[in-house]
């Protein structure tokens, strides 16, 4: 069968799902029932894709033709092997949360709604991922935040958790930084839209500027101009240096272009500082941000990033490497002092997205795509595992997410910890485990580019911070994802009567998350183990694409590719030991010195300064807040609605006080308001003749 | 130097006078009349300009109809009196600011159009003298000639209006209307 | 100036000046009058004023009168003619509503 | 060009509706009825046009129908139907189903059908007429009956708003008439012999007795090298023997003559002054109080939250469109040069509306204001496409504002649902509403994504085409990129006001007991709601009728430009 058919199995059956869901999920009990069997279906294809397709394959069809521009907008399927990696991913994973969720969300008042909204979900991200140009990418980017915007706002009739009794009940006792009196479902769902929106405003004028220059192109032919063939092949034969804008051309204009779609991928890839909705968005179930907010969705910026490689700019690449850096840097010192279990998960994840883009970063001849790639896979999996197994502690602490009340769980819930503890040694990157072949990828990559800057003798500071950071960033992360395993899961219980109750989640939901622990073990990935028999295709799929500018890339000699992973394992594996060893010292050695030392922390100054800065997460939601939501948003908009139609001086006031040549006299409109029939009748007279007149003495 | 400049101007004069007193003056009732004036005066100019039926009409039609039926109305108001509700402070500088712009722009056409190119509007015409008494292009026959010819269709159409206001008319002033 | 005084009615410029203040005189009254009669005054004399010009015009235009002129000043006055019908019975209609013609007084217009 | 009447059917059935409803006895259900039926016959007629003009797939008239009245000034009764005017017919005629199904006037339902019939008389005509002169008429008559709808059902603040109204399109259409009336004299009495754009004639031209080609039912001249004309026949023209034509025009209100007359207008100049800048000014400004866009635009908020619902739907879905509608049929064909060289221009005018208009809706408590505030910022998307002068842009236009009408309307109709159930409009006077009327809730939030410009549904496409056309112009391209902040304002108002009203827990018990949609409310939301859905998926369908007619429009404008 053809491939490319095949392909819209996984895109069809959830839209079925989805759309059947949407009308009839008060009414028909097996939603659950029909969603997981799209998914077997969808995650069967990807998989019979995986294994038959070696060849790019894929079809488009027409979907806006502008006649006489030689234009024709088209949708379609692409497939290559980036697409139908991440199309298995997201497939597989799919349908693993949803057994996982037919469990969590037992009996849960919107039961079928998730399964609905979910479905629409994996449909929307299979077309970014299957998508054969910018403009599909774009479409079905929105329709993920559409996605993500019903499962955020899952429990949309909860209030402002500054008015919830529940969570004031269970909230931990060490703050945690969030606006109480802001956050609530509904309000997440908004924050999220809406910050995502503001990348989106990139991306679509990156889309345009790109659909420009490819069209006003001397070598255009008709087509779509920015499907993927065409645009990197008009990149490649220098289309840009025949346009300029704001003084921009060639590499210049380029450059913006790829950071205006970056810029999109910044959004839904929660980069500093457009991570702010990623937290808020735990709101939504454990569930869906097991699969949105970890796996999936904001994997969708990197591989968007991944996607128009072949037109990033050197320039471009090195910021794009330096947000990253910085991105995984912030949110690491973040997730050091939180206390609530999904918290900490979603800083972890917005750090290692960060991780991602300092790979992209890097560059391709440093190794530095497949890096990212990667990453992308892999952290895809565990930490998806490791939300499912969050929402398997919440789900037995009936609610309760405070690190600070947990504990021994490992006796109870052996089975979680198991598999949690799998995906704790992978984010580690301890040996054996999937990231620490991905992630000293990366840091090799940045070693590299640092090495490939000393060669030419440029920039090799600018090279240096990443990588520097990345480095700092790998303790931190063996600091505090260990602190978080080992306060849930180690020690004594701190609340023996929610440590009674705890229980493993049923035997499905138990298999799922065992499998993905599995996929966790490196041995998958590189070794004996991979499904798709050696390294061979995981070499190919990570191998960086040629085309575009970026030509074909030579790779750098096999030695020097040696030295750097050694050297980086040998920089990596003390810096996560001492991680781990303070983590083990503060909160297993040491029983409630974690308190004590966050008491002491938080007290007395100077410390408790870095503690406020931390635990405010760099003040940088409040300062948002305070700049965008209520500055620019309410205030700009009620000043802008009282500048219009307020009933002082206005636009409004100013039109009327003229009737129609605005003097801009609020005072005269007040005249006018008293309706006296041959007041309105002198203005517009006036008006009329006071024109004729400037009219006819201005001709000669 | 003809006969006719002498009777010109003031016929010219008395239109003008009318129309101010039109305009200006406090006494409804003295408006009216002086309305009645500049009416008579512009009937004058058009026998200057060999448009006698039209004249003739301006007479019956303005003068002998129109003006009846604001005298009528004037009846309406309380301005009979004499005592008459002044404009505010505000419309009178709005008045006078309208007014200033109207008569720049016109004036200023006036002077205007005549010299443009191609329109012999500038010429001097055959004084009125020579025409006095001889049957031209403009007789009441040619006129209506050219309404049931040329002009059928606004004819009719105005003919239908008039009925429709007239109808309208009655309509507002019945009884029961309000 | 003296020649157009002396040329007087064989000119069209006096007739243009004249139709030219007609027409402001007319604004004046539309925009300074409180009452609505007064308010047709002003009405008339613009209509006039613009009659004046096509009858003149007409006459200038060429070496004989131009008659369709004319037939558009007969057209005119006789809309002039319905207008004031209407325009009196309106005046009526209101002073039975109000007992004035005030149009300060009457000031539904905007709503209050 | 066809003798038969069959395009004055859609202006003469709403009039007969129109005095049928007055003499019919005034009770609700008969006249719902009347306007209901009359609405339904047009709307059956215009989804045929729409299908003929789709499946037709062409940039020339469908159907034109001309009767010469007035041989001394040009005036005929000329009517004409091509892809554009096909759609935005669809749409009113569907929009007054909706409104006449959607209308439940307390008092004198007989005035309130009969003038709302009288509307879509102007709208109709104002949509077909070719005739400068029926294009004025029809443009007035629709002010009168949407000046009485207001003032007569509308709120408590009716009259000022009626009279806000009544002023502005007043002050827009002295224009437009000062604007006709200068054109008109301009052209020459023995006529002008102007040359014109050999696809255009291949687009639009007829054949005469003798195999002549005709344009507009004016004779095609060949100009040979020596540059003496000959009448050029079908077959010279079809074969494109000559592509140096020409055409003869005469002195007349034809809007189709005056397009061919665009070469002319750009050298004519009136007392001094450049005509063409000068009369597309006066178009824009008639037009742009229509739209409305920035500065003109503030008599919308007061009508709109005046105005009865059904009239809401009417003024946003219908009236706005045919400010973009004059743009596009008149304003852009006569004078392509002014408007390429004020490009810049329009397209900021059509940014500030973007911008404005969504940061005072951000800013209001109203939710009818808020809509209103929206329809200004998504017209600004109109005015922006249009001002780029690129097919893209022009397309974007057209598809924008149907998209718009859909949206606006479906908006509206709902805030008329709340209205209904509790009589204020007040954002914070809502919450938690998706836990009680859930149909409501799936329908609002519908809309606002309809609004937000959610790929898939139509307020995508006209927005995503508006923006590629004004990046591919380099006049338009810094506006347009501005523009593009109007995504972020427009998810931020609607969704804003969506979560304020739809979400959280429910903030006033006692609207526990409010009912969900009734099915009168379902009929009227449906349609709508689908066809956005249908136009966001598969906006192929409508581009068919609008590509042709926007590319036609394109490249005249270049090839007007190219002669100078």
């Amino acid at each position: 069968m053809d491939p490319a058919l095949l392909s819209l199995f996984c895109l069809g059956a959830p839209l079925v799902v989805a759309i059947f869901g949407a009308f009839a999920w008060r009414r028909v009990p097996g939603i659950d029932h029909l969603s997981i069997a799209a998914q077997v279906v969808g995650t069967l294809s990807a998989l019979v894709l995986a294994v038959s397709a070696h060849s790019a394959a894929g079809f488009s069809l027409p979907w806006l033709s502008f006649p006489g521009t030689g234009i024709a907008l088209s949708l379609g399927v692409r497939l290559d092997r980036l697409s139908i990696p991440m199309l298995l991913v997201v497939q597989g994973l799919s349908l693993g949360v949803l057994v996982f969720s037919r469990w969590y969300l037992k009996g849960d008042r919107f039961y079928g709604r998730f399964f609905a909204s979910f479905s629409f979900f994996v449909f929307a991200m299979t077309g970014v991922v299957l998508a054969p140009g910018l403009l599909q990418a774009f479409v079905c980017w929105e329709l993920v935040g559409l996605g993500s915007y019903l499962l955020i706002g899952y429990w949309h009739d909860k209030p402002v958790v500054s008015r919830d009794p529940q969570y004031q009940a269970d909230k931990p006792f060490f703050a945690t930084g969030v606006i109480e009196s802001k956050l609530s479902p509904s309000n997440a769902q908004f924050k999220a839209f809406v910050v995502n929106r503001v990348g989106d405003f990139g991306f679509l004028s990156g889309l345009a500027l790109f659909a420009w220059v490819v069209s006003s192109w001397s070598g255009f032919r008709g087509g779509d101009p920015l499907s993927w063939d065409i645009l990197f092949s008009a990149a490649g034969a220098g289309a840009f240096y025949q346009a300029s804008f704001l003084g921009l051309s060639g590499p210049g204009l380029l450059t913006l272009a790829g950071l205006l779609v970056f810029l999109g991928a910044m959004g839904k890839s929660a980069q500093f500082p457009f991570h702010i909705w990623l937290p808020d968005a735990m709101q939504g179930p454990t569930t869906a941000s097991a699969i949105i907010h970890a796996a999936t969705m904001v994997a969708a910026g990197v591989f968007l990033t991944a996607r128009i490689y072949p037109v990033l700019t050197p320039d471009a690449l090195t910021t794009i490497e330096w947000v990253g850096a910085f991105t995984a840097f912030f949110a690491a010192t973040i997730a050091c002092v939180q206390w609530d279990y999904k918290a900490v998960l979603a800083y972890s994840t917005v750090s290692q997205l960060g991780y991602m883009m300092l790979g992209l970063g890097a560059g391709a001849e440093a190794g530095g795509y497949g890096a990212g790639v990667g990453h992308l896979f892999t952290h895809a999996i565990f930490k998806c595992m490791l939300f499912l197994g969050a929402a398997a502690v919440i789900h037995a602490l009936h609610g309760v997410q405070d690190l600070g009340r947990m504990g021994g769980l490992a006796r109870k819930m052996p089975l979680t910890a198991i598999a949690t503890g799998i995906g704790t040694l992978a984010i580690l990157g301890v040996p054996g485990f999937s990231a620490f072949w991905s992630k000293d990828t990366i840091l090799a990559a940045a070693h590299a580019k640092v090495y490939i800057a000393q060669v030419a003798g440029t920039g090799e500071w600018a090279a240096r911070g990443p990588w520097l950071l990345g480095m700092v960033t790998a303790a931190l992360t063996a600091f505090y994802m260990g602190r978080q395993w080992l306060c849930a899961f180690a020690g004594k219980p701190r609340d023996m009567h929610l440590w009674e109750h705890a229980h493993d989640p049923d035997k499905a939901s138990v298999v799922v998350i065992l499998a993905l622990a599995f996929l966790s073990l490196q041995a998958v990935w590189t070794g004996s183990l991979n499904p798709f028999g050696s390294g061979s295709w995981l070499d190919g799929v990570l191998r960086a694409p040629g085309g575009g500018i970026l030509g074909t890339v030579q790779a750098l000699p096999e030695t020097v590719e040696h030295y750097l992973h050694v050297g980086t394992m040998l920089w990596a594996l003390p810096l996560l030991i001492v991680g781990f060893a303070a983590a083990v010292l503060l909160y297993v050695a040491l029983p409630n010195m974690g308190y004590r030392t966050a008491d002491w922390l938080r007290r007395d100054p100077p410390t408790n300064l870095v503690w406020q800065f931390l635990a405010n997460l760099w003040f940088v939601d409040r300062a948002c807040d305070l700049l965008f939501a209520e500055g620019l948003g309410r205030r700009g908009g009620e000043a802008v609605a009282r500048a219009d139609l307020g009933s002082g001086p206005s636009l409004d006031g100013a039109v009327d006080g003229t009737a129609g040549i605005s003097v801009g006299l609020g005072r005269l409109s007040n005249l006018l308001q008293s309706g006296r029939s041959q007041f309105y009748a002198g203005w517009s007279l006036l008006a009329l003749f006071g024109a004729l007149a400037i009219f006819f003495l201005g001709v000669r | 130097m003809n006969v006719s400049a002498l009777l010109f101007w003031p016929v010219a004069a008395l239109t003008l006078a009318g129309a101010a007193g039109a305009a200006f003056a406090r006494n409804l009732v003295y408006a009216a009349l002086s309305l009645g004036a500049c009416l008579a005066g512009v009937a004058g100019l058009y026998l200057f300009l060999q448009a006698e039926y039209v004249a003739v009409i301006q007479m019956i039609v303005y003068v002998g109809g129109i003006l009846i039926l604001i005298l009528f109305g004037v009846m309406f108001s309380r301005d009979v009196l004499g005592t008459s509700s002044r404009p505010t402070v505000g419309g009178r500088v709005l008045a006078a600011a309208a007014g200033v712009a109207a008569s720049v722009s016109t004036v200023r056409l006036a002077l205007l159009v005549p010299g443009l190119r191609g329109t012999g509007l500038a010429e001097v015409r055959s004084p009125v003298d020579s025409w006095i008494g001889q049957i031209s292009t403009n007789s009441p026959f040619h006129l209506g000639s050219l309404l049931l010819d040329a002009w059928l269709v606004p004819f009719l159409v105005l003919g239908v209006l008039l009925t429709v206001v007239l109808v309208a008319a009655l309509g507002l002033v019945r009884k029961d209307a309000a | 100036m003296i020649d157009v005084f002396l040329a007087g009615p064989d000119r069209l410029l006096p007739y243009l000046l004249l139709a030219a203040v007609l027409f402001s005189l007319g604004v004046v009254s539309v925009a300074s009058r409180r009452n609505a009669v007064g308010y047709l005054m002003g009405i008339e004399l613009m209509l006039n004023a613009a009659n004046l010009d096509f009858v003149a015009y007409g006459r200038f235009r060429g070496a004989e009168p131009a008659a369709e002129a004319q037939v558009a000043a007969l057209f005119v006055i006789a809309l002039a003619a319905a207008e004031a019908a209407v325009a009196l019975a309106l005046v009526y209609a209101v002073f039975r509503n109000f007992r004035d013609v005030d149009l300060d007084k009457i000031r539904t217009l905007n709503g209050d | 060009m066809t003798d038969d009447a069959i395009l004055s059917f859609f202006i003469f059935i709403p009039l007969a509706g129109a005095i049928l409803s007055w003499v019919a006895p005034d009770r609700a259900r008969i006249q719902k009825a009347i306007s209901t039926s009359s609405a339904t016959i047009l709307l059956v007629a215009a989804t045929i046009f729409l299908a003929w003009a789709i499946s037709a797939h062409r940039a020339g008239f469908l159907l034109r129908e001309r009767i010469p009245l007035d041989s001394e000034w040009g005036i005929s009764w000329h009517l004409g139907i091509d892809g554009l005017s096909a759609a935005l017919i669809f749409l009113s005629a569907l929009v007054q189903w909706v409104a006449s199904v959607a209308s439940a006037p307390q008092t004198r339902m007989r005035a309130y059908h009969s003038l709302l019939q009288l509307l879509f008389v102007g709208v109709y005509g104002s949509f077909l007429a070719l005739d400068m002169v029926f294009f004025y008429v029809f443009w007035e008559i629709m002010l009168v009956p949407m000046f009485l709808l207001i003032a007569i059902w509308g709120g408590d603040d009716r009259k000022r708003a009626a009279a806000k109204f009544f002023l502005y399109t007043m002050g827009g259409s002295m224009a437009l008439l000062f604007a006709i009336f200068l054109l008109r004299v301009e052209i020459p009495s023995q006529g002008v012999v102007v040359p014109v754009r050999s696809a255009e004639v291949v687009e639009q031209m007829e054949i005469g007795p003798r195999g002549e080609a005709l344009l507009y039912d004016l004779p095609v001249l060949m100009i040979d090298s020596l540059g003496r004309p000959t009448r050029a026949l079908a077959s010279d023209v079809a074969t494109g023997r000559s592509n140096h034509l020409a055409v003869p025009v005469g002195r007349s209100f034809d809007l189709l003559q005056w397009k061919l007359l665009a070469p002319f207008w750009t050298r004519r100049s009136v007392l001094g002054v450049a005509l063409a800048p000068l009369c597309l000014g006066l178009f824009f400004v008639a037009f742009a109080v229509k739209i409305p866009s920035f500065p003109f635009h503030a008599w919308l908020p007061h009508a709109h939250v005046q105005a009865p619902t059904a009239i809401s739907v009417v003024l946003a879905g219908i009236l706005l469109k045919l400010g973009v509608y004059g743009l596009l049929r008149v304003a852009w064909p006569l004078f392509p040069t002014a408007v390429l060289a004020n490009a810049g221009f329009f397209a900021w005018i059509g940014a500030i509306s973007i911008v404005w208009g969504g940061f005072a809706a951000l800013g209001q408590k109203d939710l009818k204001r808020m809509v209103a505030y929206s329809s200004i910022s998504h017209m600004g998307f109109c005015v922006l496409g249009l001002a780029s002068a690129t097919v893209m842009g022009i397309s974007g236009a057209a598809f924008q504002s149907v998209s718009h009408g859909l949206s606006a309307s479906l908006l509206f109709l709902l805030v008329g649902v709340l209205y209904d159930r509790v009589h204020h409009r007040r954002v914070d006077g809502f919450g938690g509403l998706a836990q009680i009327m859930p149909r409501f809730s799936a329908y609002f939030l519908f809309a606002a994504m309809v609004g937000v410009g959610l790929p898939g549904l139509s307020g995508f496409v006209g927005e995503l085409s508006s923006l590629l056309g004004a990046w591919a112009n380099a006049a338009t391209r810094v506006a347009g990129w501005v523009s593009a902040t109007g995504v972020i304002l427009s998810a931020a108002y609607l969704l804003w006001a969506v979560q304020r009203i739809l979400y959280g827990p429910v903030r006033h018990p006692e609207q526990r007991v409010f009912p969900d949609l009734t099915l009168t409310e379902t009929v009227t939301l449906a349609p709508l709601a689908g066809l956005s859905l249908l136009l966001g998926v598969w906006p192929g369908v409508l581009q068919a009728a609008l590509g042709p007619v926007s590319a036609s429009l394109a490249s005249h404008i270049a090839w007007v430009q190219g002669l100078r």
